[in-house]
């Protein structure tokens, strides 16, 4: 049943699954062993990851199949593009959960919370090692109903309301994904993903059913990857505890969505043959109102981390325009763009959340002079807000330089205008909080810091790391294994030259 | 027709009156004791005659040796029925008499 | 007794007459032990069946059209492996449950409650073995009896009435079901379904109007829609226990015997409309179903009104089978029917059991008297949970599998109705299910007096649940045991034994 | 009109009035009557197909069906008259809340 | 044409009988034209040569199901005038369209007699049955009579689960009554002498009856179930006369008495396991096996049925007046 070198991608999904489910067991009061099982997992994760990469660069192979019913089977496989999104997760998931450590000092159900909080990450890097359309499905709903009791941890009515909408958003979307997969293996068989796609050969059903195919595919994956009508529930998500917002709304659940898109149209369709199809042309469209509907509404919101998540739903549809458009240089800006989006999305939610916590600030209007008070976390909110923009050198002008350069190649030429324009429009909701915070005078005392440092050291140190590495991945882009090198063995990959 | 069908026949007629005089009964008197005593009385001998007459088409002793068993029987259960109801039926007088009084 | 079926029929009667004479507190625990003997002969016909093909048995030595036939194929083993598993776990939960009233009156429940226990596992196995129609009516009169006066057990005016409702109708439906049976002896002049197969096969000699008082009264007993008013109060005032069995096994006997009917013995007989007809009702169960459980406030009535609806989506099947041509998916269909039948069976037993524990320890089952339970009964609201994903039918569990297949076989058949309803009843549970959950993450105000539960309770419907996810993660072997056998080939009669 | 469609039709009739009674009466002890007379109609029509098929007897296998039926039946209406009278100890009436003049 | 006569008159009888029995507005009444529609039905049996199934619709059909429908309809004298008013005040749906209810049922019940006629006139021409397959195969059965070589042989597993449904009501009964036993019952103190007398002649001769019936059921129609039955009228009897009759056993005898023949089949069959299948007896020992089988069902069918008498009756309340019940006055 497991092939060579299987025990990789399942050993990787072992140790937070495992953990997991430990963690539900243990009863509250015993928080050493919880965090150190925590960031043990965490650790081993990025350490097999790590392997993981080392090996395919040399050309191993990794896959695991097990018999699933009939002629499917699970099928977890080491690919380029699932190693960019494992290793962005992996990374991320160590400095949240250092992070969540911090920020739940006292509240109750951490044993709970911390149990879903593995369980998703497995989720994730189930998606991401997903070798076939089934595996990908199953993984994608354990996401949802993973993720759902993080959404209403608080039990708050708010929380609530907020859970009942992302649940009939995402079940929603999830059947529609269901229906699709299944219309697509009625006529293409059971579909495994293969680099520039398998679809052309194997598809024997007339075009207009593989249209209708692919939008229902690309309707029900936009749910979660924000596409603009189906958006909604991500704003109001927003409730969550910070550390969630953080990892799962700006990384885990929504990059799961752009993933999924990534994977249909280079691993099932193949850009050329969707091309052929002319589903790529109203796939960029789509993609373009929702990278300036969002940044428009960022703009008219005054909480913190509503006017972020907007922003995450712009950002996002960045990744699905340079899917859209055919050419390997697009394909690299929208793959690495994948990481560093999710990167400095983190950063910025780390520094709302260590606003809110220290200071109780919740609000942009708040945030006069609160630099004087908290000079660590409003640096690398302004390399966080910085990068967004897509200043050079830091890592979100890398993405948007291949994606305006893969446009001109394939003559998108209004594609850079908009790219432009949603440049000035991040200028806008990122540039007011940053001037406020560093050269306005504060209005109200700020309590003074208790210790040396402005708040406890588990919240300010994953904000740091996360603002040096969005740093380190614009300047360093050019060094092997960064993620823009990976992102080019990926567009490799996908576009043979 | 041979004579002892002759024979059962006539008193299969007679039991057939006789069940009809009951029955007349029944709808024509006035109260429950008079019906009782057309039910019971009339009706037993009808079946008695009936008994009777099958008896002879028989042939054998025993299946007529039977059907007079059966009929004991059935004179047994109708007059403790009849017991019955007429006891049941003279709390009924009472109180209808009483009523008919006050 | 060297033959499985002889253990099948002799175990779980010899133990109810023991039972019934036994006095004193050991009987639970000797209905456990005999039910374990039950599943371990119905793992011995699974093998025998898996192993040498259909199994048959002449009972008393005479064969076929005299005699009464006794036949096992994939189908039915499957179906007695579930049947004895759930009930193995029920008597273990009932263990508990009966525990408490042992200083009661000197009529205690846990006396009365084993014979008629035993009598009911008796009667199912009876009637998933036997192959001779009249033999299928004394079985589902059993069942019917067994039934009522278990429901009945509960004393009460409400259980009282629900058990007259469930009588009066199974009353009626026995009668329309022996009135077809009636009309088929004279047409046929045989019992057993084989020979009846055989002479109906082709269709010519198709006795509509005698399948139609059959499968009229059978859709009474099996509570589809316009005849579903009498299952939700006998399911829901019945002790937990029973109202667990009633849902998970005995509605679905009654299905059973028109899914034999339907697809093996009249196969050529039932026409296209009446296979539109019975979806219909199916869906309209469905939805009405989904309604009732979302207006209800009592937690057991929610879930029995989910069943009205699961055995709605059962009726779905028909339409996919009959008068669509003959095509490889019909195979799918069928086992994705059955198995929805086989993971919904331990779903609802868990989502009953658990509900059963609540209201033993909260004295009432309102949803919203739910307060706090993550923190007062952890076990069973993670029971709950699971088997509340595997009732929707979310990724890991058996109906997943059960929905994948369904929507294959109506995508290939294109029935694009029978999709959208498929959708629809899934996120209609998923609201309904819902409801049931969120009311767990209720902040924690506890209600002042909580009986203490007994951990078997707990950890019975905890096993049952995780055996539904366990269903959709270890598919192959079930789905190869229903292949022996399986319809659409011809049955050959008078099976060898 | 042999005597099997003689008696098939009073089947039918017996059928007919037995699930009218069913239907509109609201008493549980009627409801019973009524189910007893639909299965004294489906024996008929079992013991109306045994007498078409008789050789030098009739087909005993309806035969032993309608014997079964019989205490089938009267077993199911022992346990409805027990169950109707427990629900009249306890609710003091002998119909069920739908039948019941909903207040 | 003599011959068609007397079936006609009987089917129609039959047929007003059964309407009568449905439009009776007194209960009672509507219960004893029951029974008479039983007896009746029980000559069609005859007619229908079906001697056997008329001695068990007589014995069962009409009579034990119409005491257990008397017993039960006892206590519903008093509320019958109630009733009777309430009647045609009807619930829910019915009261914005009234007698709707009547006249829906009405057309249901005609189109189910309908299609239900239709069917039998398309059953096949020649008769098709199971008759010379039992005549061949009845030597090997080991008794002469038809319906009990298949009753009690080719289909002794119907006959088995069919006991277990008599065993099943009966426990059924006791659960809702919440006891073990019958005792609770309160047998009639202040009978009739009458009864009391009737009851001493009847008894032994009821049993006699009763052991005649079990012994033909070999080779003539008779048999164990109706055999059982009279035995049951007979412990009826005996209660209604003031003996204790099925109430006077003791948990354990009454449980013994149930199951009896349940077990014995449970038994016979595991034995036959042996040498064959579940159930399997033939030629000489069959005769006997399926003699003892009928003493077993004679015994419990009559302790079974008088338990389901009792159990048809109030367990806590006292019937003493409920036996005198009277019908009362003509009202409406």
């Amino acid at each position: 049943m497991i092939e060579t070198g299987g025990w990789l991608p399942v050993s990787i999904l072992a140790t937070s699954g495992l953990v997991g489910i430990v963690i539900f067991f243990l009863d509250e009061p015993r928080h050493r062993t919880r965090n150190f099982l925590n960031i043990f997992a965490a650790l081993a994760k990025i350490v097999l990851v790590a392997i993981a990469i080392g090996g395919y660069v040399e050309g191993e192979e990794y896959e695991a199949r097990f018999a699933f019913v009939l002629e499917f089977d699970l099928l977890l496989r080491v690919d380029a593009v699932s190693l960019l999104f494992a290793g962005l997760s992996s990374v991320l998931w160590l400095l949240t959960t250092i992070y969540a450590i911090g920020y739940l000092e006292d509240s109750p159900h951490r044993s709970r919370f911390f149990g879903f909080f593995s369980i998703c990450v497995t989720a994730t890097m189930g998606i991401a090692f997903a070798g076939n359309l089934i595996t990908f499905v199953l993984f994608y709903e354990l996401l949802t109903i993973a993720t759902y009791p993080l959404v209403v941890h608080r039990g708050s009515e708010e929380a609530l309301a907020a859970g009942r909408t992302y649940l009939i958003y995402t079940l929603g979307g999830g059947t529609a994904l269901l229906v699709g997969v299944v219309w697509l293996h009625t006529i293409a068989g059971p579909i495994e993903f293969g680099p520039g796609g398998v679809l052309e050969q194997a598809a024997s059903g007339n075009s207009w059913e593989l249209r209708v195919i692919f939008a229902v595919l690309i309707g029900s994956l936009g749910v979660k990857a924000a596409l603009v009508p189906l958006h909604g529930w991500l704003p109001v998500a927003m409730v969550a505890p910070a550390p969630v917002s953080a990892l799962l709304h700006a990384v885990a659940v929504v990059k799961a969505g752009a993933f999924g898109i990534v994977r249909v149209v280079h691993y099932v369709y193949g850009s050329d043959f969707a091309d052929s199809l002319n589903l790529l042309l109203p796939l960029a469209i789509i993609a373009s109102i929702t990278i300036v509907f969002g940044s428009l509404r960022a703009l008219a919101q005054d909480d913190i981390k509503r006017r972020l998540a907007f922003s995450t739903v712009s950002q996002l549809s960045y990744i699905t325009l340079g899917v859209a458009i055919v050419g390997p240089i697009a394909a690299v800006g929208a793959l690495v763009h994948l990481v560093h989006q999710g990167v400095m999305k983190v950063t910025l939610f780390f520094c709302a959340g260590n606003l809110a916590e220290t200071l109780g600030i919740h609000n942009v209007s708040e945030l006069d002079g609160v630099a004087r008070r908290m000079p660590v976390t409003m640096t690398a909110f302004t390399i966080g807000g910085l990068g967004m923009i897509g200043l050079p050198p830091i890592a979100g002008f890398i993405s948007k330089w291949h994606l305006g350069l893969g446009a001109m190649e394939a003559d998108f030429a209004w594609v850079i205008v908009i790219l432009a324009t949603s440049s000035l429009l991040n200028a806008a909701y990122f540039f007011p909080p940053i001037y406020a915070a560093w050269f306005k005078t504060p209005q109200v005392e700020y309590p003074p810091a208790p210790g040396r440092l402005e708040t406890s050291w588990m919240l300010l140190v994953p904000a740091a790391a996360t603002a040096l590495m969005s740093f380190l991945a614009g300047a360093l882009a050019g060094v092997p294994y960064s993620p823009l090198d990976i992102a080019e063995l990926v567009a490799e990959v996908v576009y043979p030259p | 027709m041979t004579p002892a069908e002759v024979i059962a026949a006539a008193f299969a007629v007679t039991g057939g009156i006789f069940y009809l005089a009951g029955t007349v009964g029944i709808l024509r008197f006035p109260d429950v004791q008079s019906r009782l005593h057309a039910v019971t009385k009339a009706d037993n001998l009808g079946l008695g005659f009936l008994a009777v007459g099958l008896a002879v088409l028989a042939g054998t002793a025993e299946v007529a040796a039977k059907l007079l068993f059966i009929w004991f029987l059935a004179l047994a259960g109708s007059a403790t029925a009849c017991q019955l109801i007429a006891n049941a039926s003279v709390d009924d007088d009472v109180t209808e008499r009483e009523q008919a009084d006050a | 007794m060297s033959s499985p079926f002889e253990w099948l029929i002799f175990l779980p009667f010899a133990g109810g007459v023991i039972t019934f004479l036994l006095p004193g507190k050991s009987r639970p625990w000797l209905a456990l032990l005999l039910t374990v003997g039950t599943f371990a002969a119905a793992w011995w016909l699974a093998s025998d069946v898996w192993r040498e093909g259909p199994q048959g048995y002449a009972l008393g030595g005479w064969e076929a059209p005299l005699g009464i036939n006794l036949y096992a194929d994939g189908l039915s083993a499957l179906l007695l492996l579930t049947t004895s598993a759930v009930m193995t776990l029920a008597s273990f939960y009932s263990l508990g449950y009966f525990s408490r009233e042992a200083e009661a009156s000197s009529w205690t429940e846990a006396r009365a409650f084993v014979p008629l226990w035993l009598f009911l596992l008796g009667s199912l196995n009876a009637l998933f073995v036997s192959r001779d129609l009249f033999n299928l009516y004394v079985a589902l009169e059993l069942l019917t009896i067994a039934g009522v006066a278990l429901v009945a057990l509960a004393g009460g005016a409400t259980a009282l009435r629900a058990g007259m409702r469930y009588l009066l109708a199974a009353f009626l439906a026995s009668l329309l079901y022996l009135m077809g049976v009636a009309l088929l002896y004279g047409e046929f002049g045989v019992l057993d379904l084989a020979l009846i197969a055989e002479a109906a096969e082709g269709g010519t000699r198709a006795p509509v109007i005698a399948l139609a008082f059959v499968f009229l009264g059978l859709g009474i007993k099996a509570a589809l829609f316009p005849f579903h008013a009498w299952l939700p109060h006998a399911h829901a005032s019945a002790p937990a226990p029973v109202s667990a069995v009633l849902s998970a096994l005995v509605v679905k006997a009654a299905f059973y015997v028109i899914l034999r009917l339907w697809v093996d013995v009249f196969a050529d007989s039932v026409t296209a409309p009446a296979a539109q007809a019975a979806g219909a009702l199916g869906a309209a169960g469905i939805l009405w179903g989904s309604f009732q459980a979302l207006r209800e406030q009592r937690l057991k009535l929610v879930v029995a009104h989910s069943t009205v609806a699961q055995v709605g989506y059962l009726f779905l099947l028909f339409p996919l089978l009959t008068g669509v041509g003959e095509g490889a998916w019909r195979f799918d269909a069928w086992a994705g029917g059955v198995y929805h039948m086989m993971s919904h069976a331990f779903a609802k037993g868990a989502l009953f059991l658990a509900a059963g524990t609540i209201l033993y320890a909260y004295g009432n089952d309102q949803i919203s008297a739910m307060r706090g339970l993550t923190r007062t009964l952890p076990i069973t609201t993670v029971s709950f949970g699971i088997a509340g994903i595997a009732l929707v039918g979310l990724p890991p569990s058996g109906s997943f599998i059960a929905k994948w297949m369904l929507l294959t076989a109506t995508i290939e058949s294109a029935q694009w109705w029978w999709a959208v309803v498929i959708g629809a009843g899934t996120l209609l549970s998923g609201a309904y299910v819902y409801r049931l959950v969120s009311a767990a993450f209720t902040p924690d105000t506890l209600p002042e007096s909580i009986r203490p539960v007994p951990r078997v309770m707990e950890y019975a419907s905890l096993i049952l649940a995780l055996t539904s996810l366990g269903l959709g993660l270890r598919a192959a072997e079930p789905f190869d045991l229903l292949e022996v056998g399986a319809p659409f080939s011809m049955i050959v009669a008078g099976v060898g034994t | 009109m042999s005597t099997f469609e003689l008696y098939a039709a009073l089947a039918a009739v017996l059928f007919a009035v037995g699930l009218y009674g069913f239907f509109v009466r609201q008493e549980l002890v009627r409801k019973v009557v009524g189910l007893n007379i639909i299965g004294a109609a489906v024996f008929l029509l079992l013991i109306a197909i045994a007498y078409r098929n008789r050789g030098d007897f009739a087909d005993p296998v309806p035969h032993a069906m309608v014997l079964t039926g019989i205490v089938v039946a009267v077993s199911a209406t022992a346990l409805a008259l027990a169950l109707a009278r427990r629900i009249e100890d306890e609710t003091g009436t002998r119909r069920l809340p739908e039948d019941e003049e909903s207040s | 044409m003599l011959e068609h006569g007397v079936d006609i008159v009987l089917a129609g009888s039959i047929a007003v009988v059964a309407w009568r029995v449905l439009l009776e507005p007194q209960l009672f009444r509507s219960m004893v034209l029951f029974i008479a529609m039983g007896l009746m039905l029980s000559l069609a049996w005859v007619r229908l040569a079906a001697p056997d199934i008329a001695l068990a619709e007589a014995a069962i059909g009409a009579g034990l199901t119409g005491i257990l429908l008397i017993r039960a309809a006892q206590t519903e004298a008093a509320q019958e005038a109630a009733a009777a008013a309430r009647e045609a005040a009807t619930s829910g749906w019915r009261r914005w369209f009234p007698g709707a209810g009547r006249i829906v049922s009405a057309a249901a019940a005609l189109a189910f007699a309908a299609v239900l006629l239709v069917a039998v006139i398309d059953l096949p021409g020649e008769p098709i049955g199971l008759t010379e397959a039992a005549a061949t195969e009845m030597e090997a059965s080991g008794v002469e009579h038809p319906v009990t070589s298949v009753l009690l042989n080719f289909r002794a597993y119907d006959t088995w689960l069919e006991v277990g449904v008599l065993l099943l009501a009966a426990m059924g009964v006791l659960a809702i009554h919440r006891t073990y036993n019958l005792r609770s019952t309160r047998s009639e103190e202040h009978t009739m002498l009458v009864l009391t007398w009737l009851a001493r002649i009847i008894l032994p001769l009821a049993v006699l009856i009763a052991g005649y019936l079990y012994w033909s059921g070999t080779h003539q129609p008779g048999g164990a179930f109706q055999a059982g039955a009279i035995l049951a009228a007979a412990l009826v009897l005996m209660q209604l006369a003031g003996f204790r009759g099925v109430s006077g056993l003791s948990t354990l005898w009454l449980g013994a008495g149930l199951m009896l023949s349940f077990a014995a089949f449970l038994a016979v069959g595991f034995i036959g396991t042996f040498e064959g299948e579940f159930l399997r007896y033939r030629h000489a020992t069959g005769e006997l096996i399926i003699l003892a089988l009928e003493l077993t069902i004679v015994v419990s069918t009559a302790v079974t049925l008088a338990a389901l008498f009792a159990g048809a009756g109030s367990q806590s309340g006292d019937d003493s007046d409920a036996v005198r019940a009277r019908t009362p006055p003509e009202s409406l």
